[in-house]
């Protein structure tokens, strides 16, 4: 396995930086992100981020096009895109995960969204290892690897005092590359992954979901919920947009921005009719989305036990638990 | 509207109430009294229909400058509109103050119908005051220029 | 996409010499929306109004921007104008290129342009968002209501009687008359009080078009102008009016006495009583608080002596909503309760009376048959000193306004304290002598050296009891040395005060009063009898201290405006008011408690959520009332309210315009 | 507080026992020894279901509004600051007080969950800031109330504003800086509105972008816009639960534009402290002939 | 109870009675009175003419050192209260004198500290229970006219007690079993120095207030001011002597007769250090009591 001290680390994100743009987790404000590197920025080690690095992908808002109305017609202008290379440091197996489930939804069944598109393509990913939980993951639940990170391109770990690589992909052996100087070769075992402290089982739950549209079960579960966006906007997974266009006097910006299953003007019609008026029917669209439509649709859940849901939920609604009362209804 | 340090010129907005402020304006122009060219004024039918809402979306929008004016307390064409604008503008005013802004950028004054003069003097003294603190920056939306 | 039209006027050269007409002309071209522009000389003149209708047409305008002088000059003009070439009204919006622009910065001609283009810009972007607006008429009800049946109130309903509408007169007491019939003589002329105002009050309840409904309260008023249902209370009187005649056998016969309220607790009345003698109607009412037979089952010698069997005790309060289209409020004054000074004696001395009490000692048929006769003892009183500003211009122990009508009835008491008793003296205590009025100022110089009252510059410090006599303790500050004087009689000119049910009254109404309970006019020099609340108008002595004449010209006054209010079959209503959007108010109420017109009020409405019907509140504005200031808008926070024609959309997209 | 989780159960089971209400709000156990969570429970044997300990932080009273066109009542529990909330939701004529049951509460202070998570089990955990300076640890208005000694802490005279005094001291530029750097970081997700019991509009005009007030985009000046119109709404009507700041997953701090507002209208207005007077008039509902004139 | 205590100056001299009488009912009501340390005079009217800042300095500090012992201050002469109440009003309503006051005085004194009469402690703040409880000589006899003086109720708005016709007295005299009578004097000046320096003015005004209480009814004078007591005792025998008069009217501290009630020995309430004699009135209240005792 190829090494480095972790001192080093800013030497090697430097090093990087001359090739990439690079992000890292950053702790900031009691609060933490992937944020662009700059010399001397300290890295987060210490778990996972509060805010997944879907946002790089998927920005939260992203101007499309503008446009401009000139004695009646209009216009189209297209806006400057950001080009070059870029490189993720410290993406965690479940971020690397919901990259998966955003590939599917971004990139298959014959729609390709170009603006997504581009950003995946030019970015390299360092997915680094998880060795201890956080109180509220629970990956390994749903069939992942804590430490290897699938569809990375170079696996790094936690090694205490050093950093271990290993790459996955022809890009991430360039990476490596071009980290030769910084890098020796030495064995290393993994250290044993700590214990979980939720395990839901979800064996099962996607199937049984199927009959459950009418089950008392969403009253009750719905009743805590505030229905405030927090849940979706930290989910690494949850993918849904609006679109909207600021107009100013004859120019204007078409844009997209995230939107949320959970506020009530989500699937509000134009005419005033809303299919799911109250918070039972989006909290149930919300868990039906993720259990059972997703995997219906691309045979993968679209949870991957990151557990920034119910670390963020102010009334702490918990998937865990949603998915043991499904397994556990009659 | 983006900021050209150059040809810059002060925005100053003024949310004027139709029966003393806007009439305190038509007479400053009866009476040919010259103030700089900086203010545009809004009419509204009292100082108590401008929400503190219109005085953010013009910072963010790019004025430099928001003056909040009608009749003096007591004189109110709706009998007590202006006292609640003195209300909600003594709370703006220092919240604004509190996130950063600068006091000159946000005033409230009270003209009447027949104080032309006065008119002239505080839109002379906020242009002076908001060409001594430059553009304005705070708040400002500047992202969807073309 | 709306279709725009620009009209940029030189106004000769007003305009045209600062501004570059054509070039905002031209620029506005660019602005959205905009589909037609053009500049021209005087776009006020014939010629330009048709200029305009004529691009509406061929152009298909159906918005228009014309930027020239202010609004508050022409935008009645340009209304019309756009009016007669088949737009809506309010299809029309000014930008104030003259008075805001070129005239203001003469010296500055490309910033002038500049702003000018920024002006019209702005105009633009409010005016493709302008609705189009309708006046609604609204019926009016052709009957007055005025409540008090003093002497403002007898002349608002005669007046109003005699142009020829129905009016009702509500007073509360079993008599119309007022303050005023307790009055012995009126100044300056100081002809008799009675004979002046008795022919009034039988005028009044003879006319065909008024109808006293006396004895009775105004209970609750709904509605707004033209239509306001007044619910009205009449109290039982236990008399059957349509059957006494007024005899007045049954008060000579009850046994009960009790203090008269008129006389001031100075004589006795009976428990079956008319106030007093001239009272209208003269038939009596049975105060049954007082009453033997109300009290104790026994008696009923007043239904056994009645020889019409007018007597019903098992009469009961009576309620009737009657919809009237205008309102009158002239519920005059009550006096201050001078009991609350120490100075004074906290009215613990008998012989320290109001000038009130004097009007009646004074008056031939008053308890002392016109005999001034001191309450202590019925001795005639030597030396009387009058105490002006009691609870007037005071504002640590009483009112802070002057009463103004209490140097002249004290210089009155003084000249009539000097008639009927020869060898008296006349101390009078002043702060100010104020006598604007016709002929005031001579009667006062009269009272001074023709009837030799003394007049002392300075206030009463004590008055205490020694012996038979009063210890009047003050300083004179002209003189600048203390006094005292043995007084007989201390009379006290009381303030001047509203009425005690005044402020639940204006409650009702929806009108406003001051911090000393007066009623506030709409506008205190342009609107001295309206009140905010449209078609609701005061008269008298409610809206502040004032002498008779004073009472009287603003009687006639309101009556004025009760006609031309009635006169119409029905009226038309400015349709900028604020309207609610009910699907978001949340019935919070915060807009009620803002509205200064009571416009707002907050109604239940049921709607279907979730396939279940529900109730709730919203709030609902009364169009008749609201007057459009739009404060209620911003203390909306969900906005669900907006203002018609000043939307927040409309607000903001000049803001908008400005920014671009 | 154990003897209380019992109190509370045998409370709740009463009333629907005999059916006061046909559902009771309180509080249960979440997944985490250092986590409650509101719980909802209409069977008498569910009750069991319910606790009391220091963490029971959340604000119960705004779920109120999920029931109010419901049949029957609702029975809730209430601690010193969820009673203003709910006064304030009164105030708000957005509650029939006919159709809901109080159940008061005195609060000992509640325990900082994310501290509790840092220091782990076992450590002494400090209280919420909102809790060290709280005034009113009872209920304030119920029905009754459980518990015997009200007052059970030493309660501070004053609100404290020094942090907000601290932020008042800076420069113009120190200040917005500091203000861009905590709305920067905002997502909307809009946690501090919904969880916020001052906030109870039908619809919100975020909610609203046909309004015209605010757009879906996500920019630190939308963000602003967003934060000091919310401010600006709850003026006078915030009771300091604190909630929004508890709510926000940002951890940025709300309070802080909050307290200025109560500050600066205890100290133009005179003092008023939203929630703790049903009957009160709100600050901004009014006005004073003589109120400071500063706009001459 | 308890509170700081002010004596102030007379309360050492010519006063000596009103301090005695007052810590006798002191402590015979439980109520500890902490005497301030190192107190100055408050200045009385001579600091007022001199200078404002002066006026209020001096009673500030005696303030200023209450509040740091979180006490309020009770006064017994009513030129002592309203110069200490004058300075907690004026730091109360401004800021700016606030600050410059604890500026010269060199302490803090922010008004918390409230400057209490005497007379509005026992008339008001001590329940009327647990003074009924300890009378033992009801004032049976005495027919009292209560004399409050210019000062004690004064200015309008800040004092305990209508400015016009004051009662809290009266109440208290009442309740202590004797009588008392309406009269008209009661917030008169007692001419306060002009008896020394200007006799036909200052005897003419306490002729008056004598003849006044005479008239009315009473038989002696009650006061809660050491000034008002020394020209109305004094004094008297000259007033007699200028007019031809005869009043022979005792004057007493009101706490004299709550001793008096209270069964404290005479000589210890100071009630033998009269000018016009106390004591007649004195026995006649023992004796009537005795005399219901043998029956």
């Amino acid at each position: 396995m190829l090494v480095a001290q972790k001192a080093k680390l800013r030497e090697i994100l430097n090093a990087l930086s001359e090739e990439y743009q690079v992000a890292v987790p950053v702790q900031r404000e009691g609060t933490s992100a992937f944020e662009l590197y700059r010399d001397g920025i300290e890295v987060m080690f210490n778990g996972n981020t509060s805010i997944s690095p879907k946002g790089m992908f998927f920005p939260q808002t992203e101007k499309m096009y503008g446009f401009k109305t000139v004695k009646n017609t209009t216009e189209f202008v297209s806006l400057p895109v950001e080009q070059g290379k870029r490189l993720l440091f410290g993406v965690r197996s479940c971020d690397m995960k919901s990259l998966d489930c955003l590939d599917q939804v971004f990139l298959t069944k014959g729609y390709i969204d170009e603006f997504y598109k581009q950003k995946r393509e030019r970015t390299v990913i360092v997915a680094l290892g998880c060795n201890e939980p956080g109180e509220t993951c629970f990956c390994a639940s749903l069939g992942l690897d804590p430490q290897k990170a699938a569809g990375a391109d170079v696996h790094a770990y936690d090694l205490g005092e050093v950093i271990g690589f290993e790459a996955v992909t022809e890009a991430g052996q360039k990476v490596l590359d071009l980290l030769k100087n910084h890098l020796r070769e030495q064995q290393f075992a993994l250290p044993p992954v700590g214990e979980f402290y939720l395990k839901p089982e979800v064996a099962g739950v996607p199937e049984k979901l199927k009959g459950m549209f009418e089950s008392p079960l969403w009253e009750e579960i719905a009743r805590k919920c505030l229905n405030c966006g927090a849940c979706t906007y930290v989910c690494p997974t949850c993918h849904c947009f609006d679109i909207s266009q600021d107009v100013r006097g004859e120019k204007g910006i078409k844009y997209r921005c995230w939107d949320s299953c959970m506020f009530g003007e989500y699937t509000q019609m134009a005419g005033g009719h809303n299919p799911r008026p109250t918070k039972k029917e989006r909290v149930r669209n919300r868990f039906m989305h993720k259990l059972n439509y997703f995997p219906e649709r691309y045979n993968m859940l679209l949870c991957t036990g990151c557990g920034r849901c119910l670390d963020v939920c102010p009334v702490k609604m918990d998937i865990t638990s949603i998915i043991q009362q499904i397994k556990e209804a009659k | 509207m983006s900021v050209n340090e150059v040809t810059w010129q002060p925005k100053i907005l003024v949310f004027a109430c139709n029966w003393c402020t806007y009439a305190g304006a038509d007479l400053t122009g009866l009476s040919r009294l010259q103030y700089p060219a900086t203010v545009r004024i809004l009419r509204v039918p009292c100082s108590g229909r401008i929400n503190p809402q219109f005085v953010l979306k013009a910072f963010q929008k790019g004025v430099d400058a928001v003056l909040v004016a009608g009749c003096h307390p007591g004189d109110c064409h709706y009998t007590t509109g202006n006292y609640f604008t003195r209300r909600r503008f003594l709370i703006m005013r220092r919240l604004m103050e509190y996130v950063g802004l600068e006091p000159e950028r946000l005033q409230a004054r009270w003209i009447s119908a027949a104080e032309a003069p006065k008119f002239q003097q505080v839109i002379t003294e906020i242009s002076e005051q908001i060409r001594a603190l430059g553009p304005n920056r705070k708040l400002r939306d500047e992202e969807w220029k073309i | 996409m709306k279709r725009v039209g620009v009209f940029v006027c030189h106004c000769g050269t007003n305009i045209g010499a600062v501004v570059d007409c054509p070039q905002v002309a031209e620029k506005a071209m660019d602005f959205p929306g905009v589909v037609y522009s053009v500049d021209y000389k005087y776009m006020c003149s014939e010629p330009g109004q048709e200029m305009i209708k004529k691009a509406v047409q061929e152009h298909r305008l159906d918005r228009v921007v014309v930027a020239s002088c202010s609004p508050r000059m022409h935008e009645r003009t340009f209304q019309r104008c756009v009016e007669g070439a088949g737009l809506n009204s309010y299809f029309v919006e000014m930008a104030n290129i003259r008075e805001h622009c070129s005239w203001v910065h003469a010296g500055e001609p490309e910033k002038a342009t500049e702003k000018a283009m920024d002006l019209v810009k702005m105009a633009v972007a409010k005016v493709v968002k302008n609705k189009p607006l309708q006046k609604a008429t609204i019926p009016v009800t052709d009957r007055a209501l005025v409540i008090g049946g003093g002497i403002a109130g007898i002349q608002a309903a005669l007046d109003i009687a005699n142009a020829g509408h129905v009016v009702d007169i509500v007073e509360k007491e079993p008599s119309i008359g007022g303050k005023m019939a307790q009055i012995d003589k009126t100044f300056p002329t100081l002809d008799c009080s009675a004979c002046i105002l008795t022919p009034k009050m039988v005028e009044a309840a003879s006319h065909p078009n008024i109808n006293l409904l006396t004895y009775s309260e105004v209970e609750k008023v709904e509605g707004f102008v033209g239509n306001f249902d007044v619910t009205i209370k009449k109290k039982a009187r236990s008399v059957n009016m349509d059957v006494c005649t007024g005899c007045g056998l049954c008060m000579e016969k009850c046994p009960k006495k009790v203090d008269s309220e008129f006389e001031l607790k100075m004589s006795k009345r009976r428990a079956i009583y008319t106030p007093f003698p001239q009272a209208i109607p003269n038939k009596p009412v049975i105060d049954r608080e007082n009453c033997t037979y109300f009290n104790t089952g026994k008696c009923g010698i007043c239904s056994k002596v009645c020889p019409a069997g007018a007597v019903d005790y098992t009469q009961e309060d009576e309620y009737l909503t009657r919809r009237y289209g205008a309102i009158v409020v002239a519920i005059g004054f009550e006096l201050f309760d001078y009991s609350v000074i120490g100075e004074y004696g906290y009215g613990k001395y008998p012989d320290v009376i109001t000038g009130l009490h004097f009007e009646r000692l004074v008056n031939a048929s008053g308890p002392t048959l016109g005999k001034i006769k001191r309450p202590s003892d019925h001795k005639e009183p030597k030396n009387v000193v009058f105490i002006k500003c009691v609870g007037s211009r005071d504002p640590a122990k009483g009112k802070s306004y002057c009463s103004k009508a209490c140097c002249m009835y004290t210089a009155k008491h003084a000249t009539l304290v000097r008639e009927k008793i020869k060898d008296s003296n006349i101390y009078i205590f002043y702060m100010d002598v104020r006598t604007p009025g016709k002929g005031y100022d001579e009667f006062y110089n009269r009272t001074r050296e023709q009837y030799g009252a003394n007049y002392i510059r300075g206030r009463v410090s004590k008055i205490y009891q020694q012996g038979e006599r009063l210890i009047v303790r003050g300083e004179d500050t002209l003189l600048g040395r203390p006094v005292e004087i043995e007084a007989d009689l201390v009379v006290l000119a009381t303030a001047m005060v509203a009425q005690p049910g005044a402020g639940q009254l204006a409650q009702k109404l929806g009108i406003g009063y001051d911090k000393d309970h007066f009623y506030t006019e709409a506008h205190p020099k342009l609107a001295p009898v309206e009140t905010h609340t449209q078609g609701v108008y005061l008269a008298g002595a409610c809206q502040g201290p004032k002498d008779i004449p004073e009472s009287v010209a603003q009687a006639s006054a309101a009556a004025a405006k009760v006609c031309g209010l009635l006169s119409k079959r029905e009226m038309l209503t400015e349709p900028i008011v604020s309207e609610v959007n009910e699907s978001i108010c949340a019935g919070c109420g915060m807009c009620v408690a803002i509205c200064p017109y009571k416009a707002i009020e907050l109604k239940t409405i049921s709607e279907r959520i979730q396939g279940q019907t529900v109730e709730r509140q919203v709030a609902s504005v009364n169009g008749g009332l609201c007057q459009g200031c739009g404060a209620c808008t911003v203390a909306c926070r969900s906005a669900a309210l907006n203002l018609k024609h000043f939307t927040d959309q409309q607000i903001l997209a000049e803001v908008n315009a400005l920014c671009l | 507080m154990e003897d209380l989780t019992l109190v509370l159960r045998r409370t709740a089971k009463e009333i629907l026992e005999k059916g006061e209400a046909q559902m009771v709000i309180g509080w249960e156990k979440g997944a985490f020894w250092y986590s409650s969570t509101s719980a909802f429970i209409s069977k008498p044997e569910d009750t069991e279901r319910l606790i009391w300990d220091e963490y029971c932080v959340n604000n119960l009273a705004k779920y109120l509004l999920d029931y109010r066109h419901k049949e029957g009542k609702v029975a809730v529990f209430v601690k010193g600051c969820d009673s203003r909330a709910l006064n304030v939701l009164l105030q708000d004529k957005q509650l029939k007080r006919e159709k809901i049951l109080i159940i008061g509460l005195a609060c000992p202070g509640m325990k900082d969950e994310v501290e509790a998570r840092k220091l782990g089990r076992g450590s002494s955990i400090p209280l919420y800031k909102k809790c060290r300076e709280c005034r009113y640890p009872n209920a304030l208005n119920y029905d009754f109330f459980i518990g015997e000694d009200k007052v059970i802490k030493e309660i501070p005279a004053q609100d404290d504003f020094s942090e907000v005094q601290a932020l008042e001291s800076l420069s113009p530029d120190e200040k917005y800086n500091k203000f861009v750097a905590n709305y920067e970081r905002c997502l909307r997700c809009y946690a501090c509105r919904n969880i916020c019991p001052a906030c109870n509009c039908r619809e919100c005009i975020f909610d609203r972008t046909a309004s015209g007030w605010s757009s879906k985009a996500n920019n630190v000046s939308e963000n602003m816009f967003f934060a000091l119109t919310r401010a600006l709404h709850v003026a006078g009507r915030c009771v300091g639960c604190g909630e929004c700041e508890r709510a926000c997953p940002v951890n940025i701090p709300i309070m802080l534009l909050n307290k200025k507002i109560i500050q600066d209208i205890n100290a133009l207005f005179g003092e008023y402290e939203a929630g703790t007077d049903v009957t009160a008039k709100l600050p901004l509902g009014g006005f004073e002939f003589t109120d400071p004139e500063e706009f001459m | 109870m308890k509170y700081a205590y002010f004596p102030g100056c007379s309360l050492a001299t010519t006063g000596r009675e009103y301090d005695m009488s007052t810590k006798e009912i002191a402590e015979v009501l439980g109520i500890e009175l902490w005497e301030i340390p190192d107190w100055n005079c408050c200045g009385a009217s001579s600091a007022h003419l001199t200078d404002y800042r002066l006026a209020l300095a001096l009673p500030a500090r005696n303030m200023a050192i209450a509040e740091e012992a979180g006490l309020d201050v009770a006064i017994p002469c009513a030129a002592c209260y309203a110069r200490s109440k004058a300075v907690e009003a004026a730091v109360t309503s401004s800021e700016e004198t606030r600050e410059e006051i604890e500026e010269i005085i060199e302490r803090k004194y922010s008004g918390k500290s409230k400057a209490k009469a005497l007379l509005d402690i026992m008339a008001n703040d001590v329940p009327e229970s647990l003074i009924t409880k300890q009378v033992v000589n009801p004032l049976k006899g005495i027919r009292a006219a209560c004399y409050y003086g210019c000062l004690l109720v004064r200015p309008l708005n800040t004092g305990f007690d209508d400015p016009e016709d004051p009662r809290s007295m009266d109440k208290l005299i009442k309740v202590l079993g004797g009588e008392t009578v309406d009269w008209a004097y009661k917030t008169e000046c007692c001419g306060a120095s002009h008896p020394t320096t200007k006799r036909g003015v200052g005897f003419q005004m306490l002729d008056r207030i004598l003849a006044n209480a005479k008239e009315a009814g009473a038989n002696c004078l009650v006061t809660a001011c050491p000034l008002c007591l020394n020209n109305l005792d004094m004094r008297q025998g000259q007033v007699e002597k200028a007019y031809q008069k005869k009043y022979g009217l005792p004057v007493y501290y009101f706490t004299e007769l709550m001793g008096l009630a209270f069964g404290i020995e005479p000589a210890k309430l100071g009630l033998n250090k009269h000018f016009v004699d106390a004591m007649p009135l004195v026995q006649e209240v023992l004796k009537l009591k005795s005399g219901r005792e043998s029956a």
